[in-house]
């Protein structure tokens, strides 16, 4: 007997334009013991499958039709308090968006032991204890000091994998894992992927894993479902969809896999996803509004951005007296330049403060010591008044795009904004054709306009982060891992973009990300960061060639060696 | 001439009308609420009497019971008199007028200063908070009595009594609104202070917006929800302050009635059996208040989008 | 048997001299005895005082009880009445009525001699504001070093919080605002009396509804006063009694002719007169829970005149202000208190549209009492509200006061405020005071309320009855009289 | 946050000394405080000379330094009708507000927060339409209608409550008489703490609801249906603890307001205390009293939104109240 059946579910969000069908009759099995890929264009209800199992659909979803079985029985159209037993006890769920999943005001420790003891009989002191465990098996270091914190103090990294740990903590039988290692280091990332690996053997438990990341799929999944477009277009072994995929989607997506083993030009693109009915539009940078952006005057030094001797530490104890407060160096003496049109990467263990000092760049946070120069005005100290003049020449696309956007505004309004406040364009005609062009530039089309955040998909946020951050036109723009939602396919296309932009317009760009391969394709010298030191600065052929620090070696090593198996079969259309 | 069509245009095509034609109770609520206002305002043209028209009153004529009463009921007096001799129902309509003008500018003058005063502490932080809040301290133990006496001796020494009485709601408007912004500023503030640690306030600032386009675009529309629900509760408040203000002799003459000062002086007379003159102006300002709760209630949901709303 | 009962407030102070004023004589009458005092009729019956003779027309003679004992113990004798007759003269409050007098002379232990300066009719009414303090008691000093006999108007002194008189009960237990317990003095010197009630617990409640409930609730036995509005609902409960009766307060409009031209002439006084229909305020707005007036004093005064009678005649008032030449009218301004007379707010809002209706528009304000006063001094408004009730229960106390010509030196007509003035009725109100013969002085006092009624001088509303309420058991109706300080010495519960 | 405390304690004396500054400059519009001392046939000129004495004739720049000097010392003048140290008398009276603010504090919370909680839940069920409805003829009945109606029901018709004031009482310490601990003290509780919150508990559910609607559509939520957890604990603490930041703020501002105007509930009830004495003071223009009472509710609001601010970053652990960096 199947563990769970999925039978012609077909989910609905309908809304005053219409009704919008987001997944189509879509069948798929996960038997114990198995864990099944699920892959798919951004956008194409991955996510929104996995929330119909578990009757948590945001609304104005539903299961307009389809049923849904787990261990034989059928658990669609159960009432309220049948389907919250299976919650959490049965399946497991980890949602795709691990900043927004956790309680702010409940700590790390509260928000763990309730689930453990809602799902099992132990007494409180056991599921403090397992809580430890947990996080441990995570890797969180110091658990027991981190485990009373609360999730604003824990980087997105962290926050993924306690929201891994707080779903299997509850032991269950099925584990829906939707995109869980996003925010993750390669080492972690195996970490956690050994760890429900290893789940799934001893206890049989089965498991949907949602992930965009070919590499885990080859090394992780028995199986893989690929969706696109509201529909699972191929089923198969993994062995099977990744060396002979039959759809031209699948085919696609295994091409635009980024290659971890030479750098190009440009990503590698497939015709399908043009001729596809959500087609990037084309556009031809260097006569559009986003090309023609105010070139701005060249800085006397050859690098454009310094960062000189950063430290920052963070409060994680508050105390009557200050003597007794507690502290973590989140940035500890950190020093880099980057160059006019040069992008610089940053990658890291999880929590080593990559995004603090991305913070720290962009102005959110003030170094308590260390100086920030940027096109040879010296930032730090500046008043708010005194900043603003730099604000839209440097961006920041924020590593978590959902609560990045204000939820009272339509997207259209979003992206708006910054072209209207800084008046980047002259009539309201032109501002509504700007914002048109950069919503149809990142894959999602004009009409997407009028929704608001909460009714888009988690890839699909991100590039509305990224188009909003272009609508500035600037000249720096830190990006904090702005693909990691996204399938390779929509993250050719939009590393292409900012290609594009960077070659037209010199854009200078600080790209944090884990994955490895898009690392290499797109940054010309790399930063590794751990325990907020900055420990190697390289170009990045030589890091990747001949890597110096002994944990950037480790990294390199566990990068998943994918090429082998995946392109054997494929052109590859350079 | 195009911008005005196309913002009508825009209006049409709203989220705002297109719910609003689709639920039925805020339908329901904007027309009581429209037809209090309409027979409020046309109160001179509509009223069988003219309850400021002290020639037409009889004291003799004082406590006659509504109509359908029986009885001593008169049936020129469709809602019975009240204490004086006035007709209820020509009170209640002009008494409305008085009290509509007074609960809803009243709130309005409040929300705003609390609104604008709650975002600046909250936002800004520091001195400014410190200094508005303990402000709002100082407000709050005076409240509306003392604001009352402040403002109406400084206006009845400038106008003198006469004069007064003309500009009397006027003047309650302000004292009311004065009053009470601190209500405002403390919840805005606290909700500021929860947002503006949220990343879209700091996206915000990235993208290089001044503060006060963050504080009145980003911030205020996530701070909405519990100022609506106090705007809607503080109509109700300001309509009985003015009651109570009006008895202190510090608001509207004895002579200009209003449903809060119905309410207030029908209340002796409740428990000896002229229960109308309080019932009835008390319903009037139910009926009121639950209108603007409802349409409050409807346009909170509205204006967020995450709620599900019915299509 | 105990008492519990609801004064709409409690006395400011335990020192009877401290203030003149309901609160304070409702406890001298139970703390306290006086000589004399005033029975239900207005006749005065002797207390500490077994029996008076005028021996001529400036001394009157006071025969004191024998074996009274104060509750300090020490018996009552004539030196403490002139001990208290001389404190009485030292208090701004009540020196005013004692201001005729020359002296006290003590003739033996139990004997003494009340001596005016002039002929003078109203000594015995003078005598009910004696009430002997126990002089031994109030001798000394005090724990602060401070004479016990101190006479503070405000901040507190040994007499404003310790008691030591005749009367039928003591304090034991005092929280101002919120209790005064009493206890029945067992040495009391009025054996006759047929009072049974040994404790007495007394609460203010100053809203009226309130206290109404703590009867009905029977959480009170006794209330006073009940208000107009709750008449009808008390009557009717079968578990409470109701005793009213025409009281002696009267509430007046005063037409101020400094500020208004119009008001000088007689003419439209009259015509405003003629316009208020009192009768219908008493019956509609006071729910004849009042007695419509036509003069100044009430029933059983010496100077009523029972001729007078209310005059509502809307054209005979329309006709007076065409002969005045008014027939148009004016605008005036009216001030009224709104927390000091019962329904006073309404009683002015009430006239206001009496007085549109001969087009004297009107500009009303109402006010809390701690306001009106200070504007009443300032004469602020055209038309002014006042009530008055005579300290002495005489008819030419309210001339004195309310109408005689305003006179800074001799302090006659200091509530004047209409500014009405009238030499003859000055003259024949000053003769009066020195007129002993009773039957005389009568017919004096009432050609003066003839001759203002005949120039209409104010304008009358009516006398405020008094009403008191109790359980079945407790029988006030004999012991409540017209001056608002019910007996509690001589009430029975049965 | 010893500096903090330290700030907030220096703020609280600059603000009494604006609201005593304040007080003495409209005292003159509160009335004439002699009338209230004296009988009805006293002089002009004896009220005069009692003015004199009392001060009220000097300017009023010295009558404030006079004030100011005293104040220092703790003296905050003596009430005229009472004869005591203003502040004394105003001491006694605050145990007997404070209770009823307590109790009707309890009630709030116990009614609004299940009712509350409730019509978020199921915003169209039935019920919880009917407690929106009457909600609003909470706030649109004024309270003394309530009370007054309180006590016709319970304490005459049906007899079961008392009508007035405090009941038995046992001494506890300094000033403070409670009635807590008494049965007939609670019960004199009951219906006056009741008609005080009936003006405030509408407000709170209301907000209680609107705030509930909201978090109940967050992601965070959603999260904790996953995590399997039981409905009354995703409502009660992870829901409702998120909508507490409002209604601790307003509740703050709301109980300070209970404490300086119960003047209508305790007149009502002759309940013994400040604010049924604030309204007598006022009736009797008692300016001592009137200046002491503004100060010490000058303290209680601040030091009950100094409360709130430290409830409130107890609650958000995000939001830093109490200054200092990050
Ligand atoms: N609350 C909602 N209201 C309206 N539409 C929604 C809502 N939630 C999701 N959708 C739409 O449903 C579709 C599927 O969304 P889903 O989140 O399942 O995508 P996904 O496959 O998980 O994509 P990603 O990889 O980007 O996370 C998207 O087109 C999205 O716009
Ligand atoms: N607001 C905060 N308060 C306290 N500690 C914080 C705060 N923000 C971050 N930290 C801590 O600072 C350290 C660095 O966090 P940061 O977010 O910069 O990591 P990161 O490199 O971006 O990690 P990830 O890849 O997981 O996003 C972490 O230990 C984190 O717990
Ligand atoms: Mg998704
Ligand atoms: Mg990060």
């Amino acid at each position: 007997m199947a563990l769970l059946e999925v039978k012609n579910l077909k989910i609905e969000f309908p809304s005053r334009f219409g009704i919008a069908t987001a997944v189509h009759d879509a069948s798929f099995l996960v038997e114990p013991g198995e864990i099944v890929g699920l892959v798919g264009e951004s956008g194409a209800g991955k996510s929104t499958i996995g929330n119909a199992i578990i009757d948590l659909l945001s609304p104005p979803g539903r299961v307009a039709g389809g049923e849904v079985f787990l261990q034989g029985k059928k658990i669609s159209q159960l009432p309220a308090d049948k389907i919250r037993e299976i919650r959490g006890q049965k399946i497991g769920f980890i949602f795709q968006d691990p900043m927004t999943s956790l309680n702010p005001l409940l700590t790390i420790e509260q928000q763990l032991v309730e689930t453990i003891l809602a799902n099992s009989t132990v007494s409180t002191q056991q599921a403090r204890q397992k809580a430890l465990d947990m996080l441990q098996q995570v890797g969180i270091p110091e658990p027991e000091v981190r485990i009373k914190q609360y999730p604003h103090q824990f980087s997105g990294g962290m926050r993924q994998r306690v929201v891994i740990a707080i779903a299997l903590s509850s032991e269950p039988k099925l584990i829906i894992a939707d995109e869980p290692t996003t925010a993750l280091d390669v080492s972690i990332q195996d970490q956690i992927l050994e760890l429900i690996k290893g789940l799934c053997k001893e206890r049989q438990v089965g498991c949907i894993l949602v992930t965009h990341d070919m590499g885990v799929i080859a090394n992780v999944t028995d199986r893989v479902a690929v969706m696109y477009r509201g529909k699972i277009v191929e089923m198969g072994t993994t062995e099977q969809i990744l060396s002979s995929p039959e759809h031209p989607y699948t085919k696609s997506l295994i091409s635009a896999v980024p290659r971890s083993d030479v750098k190009l030009a440009r990503f590698p693109l497939v015709d399908y996803i043009e001729t596809a009915e959500v087609a990037f539009e084309k556009i031809d940078i260097s006569n559009h509004w986003l090309g023609q952006g105010n070139h701005f005057a060249a800085t006397e030094e050859d690098y454009l951005l310094k960062v000189d001797k950063v430290c920052l530490k963070f409060k994680t104890q508050s105390a009557l007296l200050k003597k007794n407060c507690k502290y973590v160096q989140a940035v500890d003496n950190v020093s880099f330049t980057v160059k006019a049109g040069e992008t610089f990467g940053l990658v890291g263990e999880s929590g080593s403060g990559k995004s603090t000092i991305a913070r720290v760049i962009a102005g959110l946070y003030a170094p308590d010591s260390g100086v920030i120069q940027f096109a040879g005005k010296e930032l730090t100290g500046l008043t708010e008044a005194q900043r603003r003049p730099f604000r839209r020449e440097l961006q920041m696309v924020f590593q978590n795009p959902y609560s990045s956007m204000n939820p009272r505004m339509c997207i259209a309004d979003i992206i708006a904004e910054p072209i209207r406040f800084h008046k980047l364009a002259s009539s309201n005609q032109e501002i509504q054709q700007i914002v048109g062009d950069l919503l149809e530039h990142v894959g999602l089309g004009r009409k997407a306009g009028v929704k608001y955040p909460h009714e888009f998909s988690g890839g699909q946020r991100q590039r509305i982060s990224i188009a909003r951050a272009l609508a500035t036109r600037p000249r720096f723009l830190i990006c904090d891992e702005p693909t990691s939602a996204l399938d390779v396919s929509v993250q050719a296309q939009i590393l292409n973009l900012l290609k594009d932009l960077q070659d037209e317009l010199s854009l200078t760009m600080l790209f944090i990300s884990h994955d490895l391969p898009v690392i290499r394709q797109v940054c010309d010298r790399i930063g590794v960061m751990r325990y907020g030191k900055l420990i190697e600065v390289a170009e990045t052929e030589q890091l990747f060639t001949s890597p110096q620090h002994e944990y950037t070696q480790q990294l390199l090593d566990l990068m998943p060696k994918l090429t082998q198996l995946s392109r054997e079969g494929l052109e590859i259309v350079e | 001439m195009s911008t005005s069509t196309s913002a009508w245009q825009r209006f049409r095509n709203s989220d705002l009308l297109f719910y609003f034609k689709k639920d039925k109770v805020a339908i329901g609520a904007a027309i009581i609420f429209l037809i209090m206002v309409i027979a409020a305002v046309t109160a001179p043209l509509t009223a069988p009497f003219n309850p400021y028209d002290l020639a037409s009153i009889d004291v003799m004529d004082s406590t006659l019971p509504p109509v359908w009463q029986g009885g001593e009921a008169d049936e020129r007096f469709l809602l019975g008199t009240d204490n004086q001799g006035r007709d209820m129902l020509s009170t209640i309509l002009y008494g409305t007028r008085t009290s509509l003008i007074i609960g809803l500018f009243a709130v309005l003058l409040q929300s705003v200063l609390g609104i604008a005063i709650g975002l600046a502490a909250g936002y800004y932080g520091g001195r400014i908070e410190s200094f508005l809040m303990r402000l709002a301290d100082v407000q709050l133990s005076f409240s509306t009595l003392m604001v009352a006496i402040v403002v109406s001796t400084f206006f009845q020494a400038k106008l003198g009594t006469e004069a007064f009485h003309e500009v009397a709601i006027y003047l309650l408007v302000i004292i009311i609104g004065i009053s009470e912004w601190p209500q405002f500023a403390r919840t805005i503030r606290a909700s500021v202070l929860a947002e503006k640690e949220k990343e879209y306030v700091q996206a915000a600032q990235v993208m290089g917006f001044g503060g006060l386009r963050i504080m009145l675009r980003h911030i205020l529309p996530n701070c909405l929800p519990p100022i609506f629900v106090i705007a809607t509760v503080q109509v109700a408040n300001a309509i009985m302050s003015e009651a109570a203000l009006s008895f202190l002799g510090l608001g509207m003459p004895e002579t200009t009635p209003s449903l809060g000062s119905l309410i207030r002086s029908g209340f002796e007379y409740l428990l000896s059996g002229s229960w109308w003159i309080t019932i009835i102006p008390g319903l009037v300002l139910v009926v009121l208040v639950l209108a603007i709760n409802l349409l409050g209630d409807w346009l909170r949901d509205v204006l967020n989008p995450k709620l599900y709303k019915e299509i | 048997k105990t008492l519990k009962m609801a004064y709409d407030a409690d006395p400011v102070s335990l020192d009877p001299h401290e203030q003149l004023s309901g609160g304070t004589l409702q406890l001298s009458h139970m703390v306290f005895d006086p000589l004399v005092r005033w029975d239900r009729n207005l006749k005065v019956e002797g207390r500490l005082a077994e029996r008076w003779e005028r021996i001529d027309d400036k001394t009157v003679r006071f025969f004191l009880h024998k074996g009274v004992k104060f509750h300090s113990g020490n018996e009552l004798t004539a030196l403490d009445v002139k001990w208290t007759f001389n404190r009485l003269r030292t208090s701004p409050d009540f020196k005013a009525i004692f201001a005729p007098f020359d002296a006290v002379k003590v003739v033996d232990k139990y004997t003494i001699d009340l001596v005016t300066a002039e002929p003078y009719p109203l000594t015995l009414n003078a005598a009910t504001y004696i009430f002997p303090m126990d002089s031994k008691f109030y001798t000394g000093f005090d724990n602060n070093n401070k004479s016990k006999d101190a006479l503070v108007k405000h901040g507190s002194s040994y007499a404003s919080t310790h008691a030591s008189g005749t009367g039928a009960f003591m304090v034991t237990k005092r929280e101002q605002g919120v209790r005064v317990d009493f206890k029945r003095f067992d040495q009391y010197w009025d054996k006759k009396s047929p009072g049974n009630v040994k404790e007495i617990v007394l609460n203010p409640i100053k809203e009226a509804p309130t206290r109404v409930a703590a009867l009905l609730s029977g959480d009170v036995d006794f209330i006073a006063p009940v208000p107009p509005t709750d008449l009808d609902r008390i009557k009717k409960d079968p578990k409470v009694d109701l005793v009213t009766i025409s009281g002696t307060r009267i509430i007046t409009f005063q037409l101020n002719q400094q500020r208004v031209e119009a008001f000088k002439n007689p003419k439209v006084r009259q015509a405003i007169v003629y316009a208020i229909n009192n009768e219908g305020i008493a019956k509609k707005i006071m729910r004849g829970f009042a007695t419509p007036a036509a003069q100044q004093s009430p029933k059983g005064y010496s100077g009523f005149n029972p001729n007078l009678k209310p005059r509502y005649d809307l054209n005979k008032a329309k006709q007076l202000m065409k002969e005045a030449g008014y027939e148009k009218g004016f605008s005036v301004t009216m001030m009224a208190p709104n927390n000091r007379y019962v329904n006073d707010a309404k009683i002015a809002q009430a006239a206001a549209s009496m007085l549109a209706k001969i087009n004297i528009k009107v500009d009303l304000k109402t006010m809390p009492k701690a306001q009106y006063w200070a504007e009443f001094d300032k004469r602020a408004a055209d038309i002014m509200m006042i009530g008055w009730h005579s300290d002495t229960e005489d008819s030419a106390n309210f001339t004195e006061f309310l109408l005689m010509c305003p006179d800074k030196e001799t302090g006659f007509g200091q509530y004047n405020s209409g500014n009405y003035c009238n030499p003859e009725v000055d003259k024949l109100v000053i003769q009066s005071g020195k007129e002993t013969d009773a039957a005389k002085r009568a017919a004096m006092l009432q050609k003066v309320e003839q001759m203002l009624y005949d120039d209409a001088a104010f304008v009358p509303l009516h006398w405020q009855d008094l009403a008191w309420a109790a359980k079945k058991n407790v029988k006030i109706d004999p012991i409540v009289n017209v001056m608002n300080f019910p007996y509690l010495g001589d009430l029975v519960i049965e | 946050m010893i500096a903090f405390l330290g700030k907030r304690l220096l703020q609280a004396v600059v603000v009494m000394l604006i609201l005593s500054l304040i007080g003495f400059a409209i005292q003159d519009n509160l009335g004439d405080p002699l009338r209230e001392m004296v009988g009805q046939s006293v002089s002009e000129q004896e009220r005069e000379a009692l003015k004199d004495k009392l001060g009220l004739n000097d300017p009023f720049l010295e009558q404030y330094w006079r004030f100011l000097k005293k104040a220092v010392k703790g003296d905050l003048g003596t009430s005229y009708f009472f004869k005591e140290p203003a502040l004394d008398v105003i001491l006694k009276k605050l145990p007997a507000t404070l209770e009823l603010v307590f109790g009707a504090t309890l009630v709030i919370i116990f009614l609004s927060v299940p009712l509350g909680v409730y019509s978020a839940i199921k915003p169209n069920g039935w019920f919880s339409k009917a407690i929106m409805g009457f909600s609003t003829i909470g706030i649109s009945i004024p309270v003394f209608l309530t009370a007054i109606m309180l006590v016709y029901v319970f304490a005459i018709e049906l007899n079961w409550m008392p009508s007035f004031g405090r009941g038995e009482l046992v001494h506890v310490v300094g000033y403070w008489e409670t009635g807590f601990l008494t049965g007939d003290g609670l019960l004199h509780l009951v219906l006056p703490s009741i008609a005080l919150a009936s003006i405030m508990l509408p407000l709170f559910i209301r907000l209680i609801r609107s705030e509930m609607l909201e978090v109940l559509h967050a992601e965070y939520v959603r999260f904790a249906w996953a995590k399997g957890l039981a409905k009354y604990r995703v409502w009660f603490i992870h829901a409702l603890k998120n909508t507490l930041l409002p209604i601790v703020t307003v509740g703050g501002v709301q109980i300070g307001t209970m404490v300086a105007y119960t003047i209508l509930t305790e007149t009502v009830f002759q309940w013994p205390g400040m604010g049924f004495m604030f309204l007598e003071a006022i009736n009797r223009a008692d300016i001592p009293l009137i200046q002491a009472y503004l100060i010490v509710v000058g303290l209680i609001f601040v030091i009950t939104n100094t409360i709130v601010d430290l409830i409130y970053g107890l609650i958000d652990p995000t939001v830093n109240v109490t200054g200092g960096s990050k």
